[in-house]
């Protein structure tokens, strides 16, 4: 690399949250893993976040066409990819106005400002032109001519049209971002030869865009400080990225593998849930059959023929997609067979904001079913959390004989981060026990007859000789499971059931705290919303304040001890991408009288740190 | 599992009592159902009932075998998930005029045209039986009905049509009655693989006593039904003295002593579906209605497609691995000196 | 009428619970109604339930088969129809064995020894004959041939089979209950001529069953004691009886003439909410468009399109049905258009208990639903009050736009109670306004425009020239109601659309309460449970007992005044006929501490008096 | 109001801005509907559109009419709802494959068999577009997508088979480059009292293009598409010297030159649904496809019969009054001596 041309500064740093934007049609979302790869391989610890539109294609230059990925690097521990950016990167005005919102006061911003005319302002809806009108007072703004600059760095490749071209300015500015950042340059190089193996005039142009744009930091005086942000001190082991709904996949496959069987999943595509089915249909090696239904009511029902089958079976969807489930989910929950239901929550009611994230189906996963039709509910924390999870649910499904809900939600689901890849064969086996034919002479099988420790009935499936019998969803006699509609056999039944799902609280571990044992704040949160309130947490304590913060991923059964914990604080502020369903909960489980706070958000888009540490100080200061 | 002996009729008897209304067509259709399968030779473990709700539902609980009696409309979901985890049973879906057209249409039509291997059988009573007598998708037009007491103004469904029209590639329709008839129309569904599609025509003695007084009358049957025979020309008649003959796509009922059989339409269950249409189209009192099979056409089923996509999978990318599989996308390593990452 | 042939004594006596079982061949509805009739032309309060069996038409002489009607008849102001009776009138042993549980201790039990063969007795899965073996000890028993009696009776209708006379026995046990109970026959005996002015020998046979079975009375000394029920100091007025269904229907209507509209209703049949449809099917002179269709989502779609339309629209069904509709319920509560969701509950979850009655699907319409999606959630008591209720639910549907849960039960839709005939005229109009034609040059019209005082938006209906507009379920911008996916808009759509809700508790009455206003305990109820509480609340106030009562009938919003009286109190007992869902929700919008005691049955049938009494003296004595 | 002036295309374009992928199908549908519009002399604010889910269903919003942009599946129950609330509207379903025949395809039978008097438009990309391609009912077996890998294992619905198969009373089939030909098949289906059931051939530029190319491609589409003509034997071919021939009920492609025209088989569009069910089923490669109106018959609306029953109910029973409602069971009265009752 050549050396500067100027004066240059170089400044050590912790960590940089960079929004690479600009049209569907800009490959923001490869500038953006390119970042993050390289990034990790530096040994950084990053995670990241695409924003896609929620049109497939919404004409060039518009407002609706913008796409973002944005990456979050840093030396330290990172818990959210979801953060404000520091640093945006607008590769035309729509993308500026979409973004801008979002970025920290006085935080970077790159412009292409050959993208900045009269046509494409008027496209993203400005009235003048913000790189002039003052608009950016504030910020730090770097004004660039991107498509020219990258047009004279491939100026003799002839044989290229200028529209191939100007596709390769991506590149140009990964470089330049690459550049401020100090990050090397292989990774990048060695992905451009393999990705255009096919076409070597392509490699040299991307190649070349690459490092023009890295040395335009060099040459241009607008730069006068690099930044360094050290490798991160990481658990050592091999990492790859994740996304909760490649976790989620993934661990499914796992669950199904440890439990010796194939892996059912049946699904109606919906976003932001179909790479969980996109995932697993292309995965058949490990005997996953995936069935792409009508509908979601299909989806569940098929999940119940399957887990009646023996496989393990599990179906996934977003809120609107729960909601159809909802009546055969209570059959499955009567009937009494294990499967797993995912929920990638998206903003809602009804359609709402299906690209976006928003965690307000806690109540409907608990109550949105009638009768008396309680349900495990657990949530993962983090993308790789997902993985987990997801074998988690099925652990709790065969213990206790019952569907598990999983909430994940879109910020979850989309958004990526280094994984520390496990051990497969460190993960315990899931032991499954169906009964077998019974000899001659045996008792008549009762396929209701309840395990004294967990309450479960037993699993026995078709094909097994002598175990003949018939389920539904009619009012039962316990043990036998004949229909009956005697007052008190219903009422048992109601009451088994009930008790069936408290007892997982035997397993649930125990809840974990963050901070003093007691006192006067407790942070509790749950879902994805960790990074963002852990974070916090720990830069308030860095402060030396008081506060404690409980991450729930068990939200029904609580863990046991979540009672004496919350009661142990005088005030409880809990962050939530809703208008306040965990406070519910907490409230009409434990009868608490204790000030809860609620700290609502519904926009469709995660806390982030600064919120919730804003949030925090307004109420310790 | 050591050889079978031979099931019998009680074997597949459950110990639940039958609760259908004293004299409900329900009865004959679970007798023959309990008579034919020990025919087949399948393992009563292995085969499994499942319904919907309405009256007719309730007929797995009166089977002994593996079933689940379960929720309006949506037993071909269930049994679709079922066949997938464990393509080797033989399931039956049992089912209604309101479960399977009514709230279920979708869930029928799909599972059609899937090509699933199961078994529907459809009982059709045109009415509502479980909840008290409301009209049906399969209720004439002008049908008076506690929620139509002025007469449903709603065009029936042909549930034979809408199967032909969703690509089914077994159909075929028998009557409560006619015990001999449903049997064998039961075995032939089971040696069908695909999904088999089979409507009876089933009295309902409470609500809609006498819908098909013409096919089940011994006075007038014969007139009105015309039993198919594939490869065979349509004839029918109490004295076989009538068949159908083709006009363009409409059918003619002729008279054997004015045409000979020669012209009449040839019957064949692997012809075209217009021809299985066309059959579903002849309706009282226009035209005798067939029974037997309609359509019975070979093509592969969902499973055996889905099942061999996993073994082509197996066979290219070798069984699966999880460590593959976890490290399947680019991966660094951070070391103890934490910078040493690769990809 | 003879004078009885041995002494008898007559008693004085405030109520009795009788109730009727038999086959269901044996025609113990029509005996009911007639006894529930007669005693409403006598002047006393009445209230009746009917027990159906669940299977249409099961064998004769089984347990599944038998059928049941309850008469409840006081000369006190009757809450519920539910309570244990104190007769039961038992045709065969079937009818013993399903009905003895409920009778009271010490009841008296009228049988029928004829039935009581070994046939009979095997198929009511008796092992030994209970009239024989004791198991009836402690009970007030009356052993009458009555087969035997009636056929005597009716013995020279020669022209009359053995079969027919036997059909006429129902009457005769009428007959017999009149002469205990002091009856006039006149009511029951013009009814026979109007019913079977067809067949005079059917007219003589009846009439001859019910007065032999009057004589009997007189006649056999079995009977020592007559009971004589005072006519209850009612309000005056024309009364009819209703039962929770038929009012329910009567209230919609009434609720469309009074806003001069045509009345919607779509619904998929399902137990027990089929009768609303079969009564509005049979009212088309009033405009009423039932549509009968082919599942409950498309039922709840059309019942959308109605609203959209213009037209008072409704849809009902059960709890089942709720769970499948809920996906459209989300889309209707996002367009913002009027329209009411009855859900008859019945035992749950899944299929359950289809003819038996339950109140578990409170939470389910509170929260059933993806996203935040608030709906109003109102409840009647009685079946006479479903008729006020539904046209309640309908105003404050079209008050604030939106869809509106009536929350009714199979026990209200069933039951039966003398119902004070309102004059059609002393109810107010529902004053509906659409906006009209935008004069020329006028403003754009905003379909999303919120009117200040109650959060509504205006409703257009097509056909209105110049307000064309688009509705639709994704995230929108306010006012304009234009697709937007900008994060405050979706936050500013999400809490209007809360407290537009919220705000109809400006137009709640507030919460009454019974008993004093503040002390140690205070009963709360909802629903169907109101004349078994109420009734017990007073039985222990008339102890002395300071105890309150308070039965809400909105339940979302709650009324203003709700939350300082649960304040108020030290101890709150909730009887629900369910695991304690009115309490979470309580606790969860409260933030309560207070010691909530449940009491929860959940076994298909209502609360008694007794119990509910026996459980309030357990906490004050 | 006064009499309408005549309205133009722009008049019923809405103010939002298009969003669809540059050059999808979906563009040209809707410039046709808005030039067609206009010409069917309905006044603007009697138009409603209704749709679901999709690309396609976005429809509604770039409409300047009244409209509904719902949920997935279920824009004909909303559209049933309205229209027996109003049935003077002109009320428009548009669907796609998936939103109507995969989630929604129970409510498309039964609006069908209900004939209901709206139009539907049916968008058939044979893909899911809104959700990023996955296989839709209609894509065809061995279709690879993100959901299907390798290859789909699902026999394809053919709509207009299953609009036969439910009772459909008018059935067409149009094509997005088609229009001309397009503009005048929505003036037939508005024109059709009852539902009209429109299948248009919809390219999916980003995840299924050239799905329908043999029917669009200038080169080879008069050789694959067949237009019919109500009243004419059926010829197609660049050169219209090919002709379709009735054997028995299967199909047959002879060329004019061997067969006169007077051999081939006749169109027509009131007759059985046998003929619109053997035109369906004429597929690619080995027939022509047809397109323009498959059926067209008459039949009472569900609006007429049902409006008409209240009618009736006024004839005879007099204008809903409710005093006599109430009153209309038996009834007693309280009066201040408590007793008096009577019946
Ligand atoms: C979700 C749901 N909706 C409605 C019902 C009520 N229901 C039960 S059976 C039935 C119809 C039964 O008719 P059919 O399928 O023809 O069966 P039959 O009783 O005539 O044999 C209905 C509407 C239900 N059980 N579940
Ligand atoms: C209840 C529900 N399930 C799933 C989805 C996700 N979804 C939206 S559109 C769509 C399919 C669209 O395909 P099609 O109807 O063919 O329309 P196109 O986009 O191809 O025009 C799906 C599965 C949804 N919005 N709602
Ligand atoms: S109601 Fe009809 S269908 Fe149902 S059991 Fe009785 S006779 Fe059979
Ligand atoms: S994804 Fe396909 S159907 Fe959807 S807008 Fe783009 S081209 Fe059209
Ligand atoms: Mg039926
Ligand atoms: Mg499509």
């Amino acid at each position: 690399m050549p050396e500067s041309k100027h004066h240059v500064e170089y400044q050590d740093i912790e960590s940089v949250i960079i929004r690479f934007a600009g049209d569907s049609g800009d490959g923001m979302q490869l500038t953006g893993l390119q970042f993050s790869n390289t990034s990790a391989v530096f040994g950084n610890d990053i995670s990241t976040l695409p924003d896609f539109p929620a049109e497939i294609r919404a004409p060039a230059g518009t407002l609706a066409g913008v796409s973002g990925f944005q990456v979050n690097f840093s030396s330290e521990e990172i818990l959210t990819p979801g953060d404000a950016p520091q640093v945006l990167v607008a590769m035309n005005p729509a993308a500026l106005k979409a973004n801008l919102i979002d970025l920290e006061p006085g935080g970077k911003i790159i412009v292409n400002t050959d993208a900045f005319n009269n046509a494409n302002l008027k496209k993203a809806d400005y009235d003048s032109n913000p790189l002039e009108d003052g608009s950016l007072d504030g910020y730090d703004v770097y004004e660039l001519p991107i498509t020219t600059l990258n047009r004279n760095a491939l100026a003799d490749l002839e044989d290229l049209s200028t529209r191939d071209k100007d596709r390769c300015k991506n590149f140009f500015s990964l470089g330049l971002t690459f550049w401020i950042y100090d990050r090397p340059l292989e990774t990048t190089l060695s992905y451009i030869d393999k990705k255009f193996a096919k076409n070597p005039l392509l490699v040299d142009a991307n190649k070349r865009a690459l490092i023009a744009g890295y040395d335009v930091g060099h040459n241009t005086e607008a730069f006068q400080t690099r930044f360094h942000i050290q490798p991160a001190h990481l658990k050592t082991g091999v990492y790859r990225r994740i996304t909760g709904n490649e976790a989620i996949a993934l661990g499914m496959i796992t669950a199904a593998q440890k439990a010796g069987k194939p892996l059912f999943y049946g699904s109606y595509p919906i976003t932001p849930a179909s790479e969980i089915l996109h995932n697993l249909a292309n995965q058949k090696q490990f005997d996953v059959r995936t069935f792409q239904a009508e509908d979601e009511i299909a989806a569940m029902g098929s999940t119940i023929g399957a887990a009646f089958g023996g496989a393990m079976a599990a179906t996934g969807t977003s809120g609107p997609g729960v909601a159809l489930k909802s009546e055969a989910i209570n059959l499955a929950l009567v009937l009494e067979l294990p499967m797993v239901i995912v929920n990638v929550q998206r903003g809602g009611p009804s359609t709402g904001l299906p690209t976006k994230t928003e965690q307000s189906d806690l109540l409907q996963a608990m109550f949105g079913r009638n009768g008396e039709s309680p349900v495990p509910v657990i949530a993962p924390a983090t993308p790789g959390d997902c993985f987990y999870m997801a074998i988690e649910a099925f652990r709790m499904a065969v213990r206790a004989m019952t569907p598990v809900f999983v909430l994940s939600d879109g910020y979850l689901g989309n958004s990526a981060e280094p994984w520390l890849i496990p051990d497969p064969d460190d993960i315990p086996p899931i032991v499954v026990k169906h009964p077998s034919a019974p000899s001659n002479g045996a008792e008549p099988f009762e396929p209701y007859k309840r395990n004294s420790e967990t309450f479960a009935r037993p699993w026995a499936i078709p094909g097994t000789p002598g175990l003949e019998h018939r389920l539904g969803g009619l009012g039962k006699q316990p043990d036998t499971g004949n229909v009956s509609y005697v007052p008190f056999d219903h009422e048992q039944m109601v009451k088994d059931r009930a008790e069936k799902i408290a007892k997982l609280a035997d397993y649930v571990p125990p809840q974990t705290l963050i901070g003093p044992e007691e006192g006067d704040l407790l942070v509790v949160s749950w879902g994805s919303t960790l990074g963002a309130v852990r974070s916090a947490v720990k830069r308030v304590q860095g402060q030396a304040y008081a506060v404690s913060h409980a991450h729930i991923r068990y939200l029904n059964p609580f863990p046991k001890n979540l009672d004496s914990i919350v009661r142990r604080f005088d005030r409880i502020l809990v962050p939530e991408m809703n208008l306040g369903q965990l406070i519910f909960l907490l409230r009409g489980r434990y009868g608490l009288e204790t000030p809860f706070i609620p700290y609502p958000k519904v926009q469709g888009r995660p806390f982030t740190i600064r919120e919730v540490t804003e949030k925090i100080l307004s109420l310790v200061e | 599992m050591s050889e079978p002996i031979k099931l019998t009729r009680k074997d597949f008897a459950s110990d639940q009592a039958v609760r259908w209304c004293p004299g409900c067509g329900d009865y004959a259709i679970l007798a023959q159902m309990q008579k034919t399968l020990p025919d087949l030779g399948v393992p009563k473990e292995n085969i499994v009932f499942i319904s919907g709700i309405g009256c007719s539902s309730r007929f797995p609980y009166y089977m002994n075998t593996y079933g689940i009696h379960s929720i309006h409309g949506r037993a071909p979901t269930l049994a679709s998930g079922l066949k997938l985890a464990n393509p080797e049973l033989s399931v039956w879906i049992i089912t209604g005029d309101g479960d399977s057209l009514s709230i279920g249409g979708n869930h029928l039509i799909h599972i059609l045209r899937r090509n699933i291997d199961v078994n529907i059988v459809l009982f059709n009573n045109r009415i509502y039986g479980l909840t008290k007598g409301q009209y049906s998708p399969t209720s004439l037009q002008g049908h008076k009905t506690k929620s139509s007491p002025m007469g449903s103004v709603e065009q029936p469904l042909n549930p034979l049509s809408v199967a032909v029209g969703t690509e089914a590639t077994f159909i075929a329709r028998t009557i409560d009655t006619n015990v001999k008839h449903m049997g064998e129309v039961f075995r032939r569904a089971a040696a069908h693989k695909g999904t088999s599609f089979v409507e009876v025509y089933q009295n309902c003695v409470i609500f809609n006593d006498g819908a098909w007084g013409y096919a089940t009358d011994n006075q007038t049957k014969d007139d009105h039904i015309l039993e198919l025979e594939d490869g065979q020309p349509l004839i029918f008649g109490k004295e076989r003295d009538k068949g159908i003959r083709l006009n363009g796509l409409i059918p003619e009922v002729v008279s054997l002593a004015d045409v000979s059989p020669n012209e009449l339409l040839v019957h064949d269950e692997d012809g075209p579906a217009s021809l299985a249409f066309f059959l579903s189209r002849m309706r009282q009192p226009a035209f005798p209605e067939p029974i037997g099979v309609f359509r019975d056409i070979k093509k592969i089923t969902y499973e055996e497609g889905a099942i061999s996509q996993i073994s082509e999978a197996v066979a290219s990318r070798g069984k699966g691995d999880l460590h593959k599989l976890f490290h399947a996308s680019d991966t660094w390593e951070v070391t103890p000196e934490h910078t040493n990452g690769h990809n």
